[in-house]
């Protein structure tokens, strides 16, 4: 299964995905797309990856979650321009208990976050754009 | 040897290429093809330690590389 | 909008509820019927409210939980007889970060389980049945 | 003076009832309610200081009731 699609994401195609008769919780954590940014007025933003690699690592991160936290734990991320509002990311995690259920889902979107090489591009209202590089990762920053 | 370099983001904006191929002595690095993009034009704005991968998977600057290696530099990650 | 229903509940309108394009982060807790409770084979499971109340509290929960956390947050709770894998209940926060949606979604869930006044009845495997209550809260236990 | 008094799950089945109206003196207060209910058949099982609503809010074992009052007794609560 494609993890870094170019098609808008369904969050009840992600819940079925980990969905179990012995796993009473799943905590889904879905990520829109803001119309703000750092105080600026944000009106379209474009995710670009390098795809072949993203899907290794996020599949590392789920193969990870699931035996840190023994949960079912599946993530899509969207490629490619959305608008405000858009869906770019679903993260679901299902087990027989809430807590482990919320850690799960806090612990693959943080990975996914931090490890996926994946870009946004954000273009704003007053006309200007730039790629979102949260904080130098750089080893000499 | 020769290996694949690809380039993202802002990285790909300021060097102008998304992908190149470098001509390497044997027993390069990782770490050396940051430094010969550093020395290029639109380069300097590379930081010395970026993350690496070496085909698909992410790889210290002093790994060594094979010929054919698919060298990726990659920018700060914003997914999510 | 009651909070207390008795048809399946549907996870996809509850995130449209507290959608936003201020709100880029939304988490989402769905709390399905398991097939085991305690060891025992769970084959139903039937839900009973003191549903003026349980409608109250569920309100008055939300309205902390977005004064504490300054999220949109919304609750559904099912009742009546529910199959196995069938959706109990829905909570769903959102916010500009993610961390406030786990913290509401999470804090709701808990204090809904705790203050809201429904009562489980579980019918087992091997023909028993009996209402759970997951620990005396009685003052003097 | 007259109070309604709502009884569910277990407490319910312990006492076989699930709604019933019970003859107060003026002052009584929700912990009496409780009292009455523990002196009936079946009402041993209540515990002394249950969780009890006044029309629909909880409230304290030394809340005073007045006529026509609703008074919920609610065991150990299990939605989720």
């Amino acid at each position: 299964m494609a993890r870094i699609v170019s098609t808008a994401l369904d969050p009840a195609g992600v819940l079925d995905l980990v969905a179990g008769a012995d796993r009473g919780g799943t905590v889904l954590f879905v990520g829109t797309v803001r119309d703000h940014h750092l105080g600026r007025g944000v009106v379209e933003l474009e995710y670009s990856a390098y795809e072949a690699m993203a899907e290794l690592e996020i599949a590392a991160i789920l193969a990870e979650a699931e035996t840190r936290f023994s949960t079912v734990v599946e993530a899509v991320h969207r490629s490619g321009k959305l608008a405000v509002g858009e869906i770019s990311i679903v993260v679901a995690a299902a087990h027989a208990h809430r807590d482990a259920a919320f850690e799960a889902c806090r612990w693959t979107l943080d990975e996914i976050k931090q490890r996926v090489p994946i870009w946004k591009h954000e273009s704003y209202a007053d006309g200007s754009s730039e790629w979102v590089e949260p904080c130098a990762t750089g080893r000499d920053a | 040897m020769t290996v694949e370099v690809l380039l993202f983001a802002s990285y790909a904006e300021s060097l102008g290429e998304c992908s190149l191929s470098l001509q390497l002595e044997p027993g390069a690095t990782a770490g050396d093809v940051v430094g010969e993009l550093r020395a290029r034009p639109g380069g300097a704005g590379l930081p010395r330690f970026p993350m690496v991968a070496v085909n698909e998977r992410y790889a210290p600057a002093d790994r060594r590389l094979e010929p054919g290696d698919v060298v990726a530099v990659i920018p700060p990650v914003g997914g999510g």
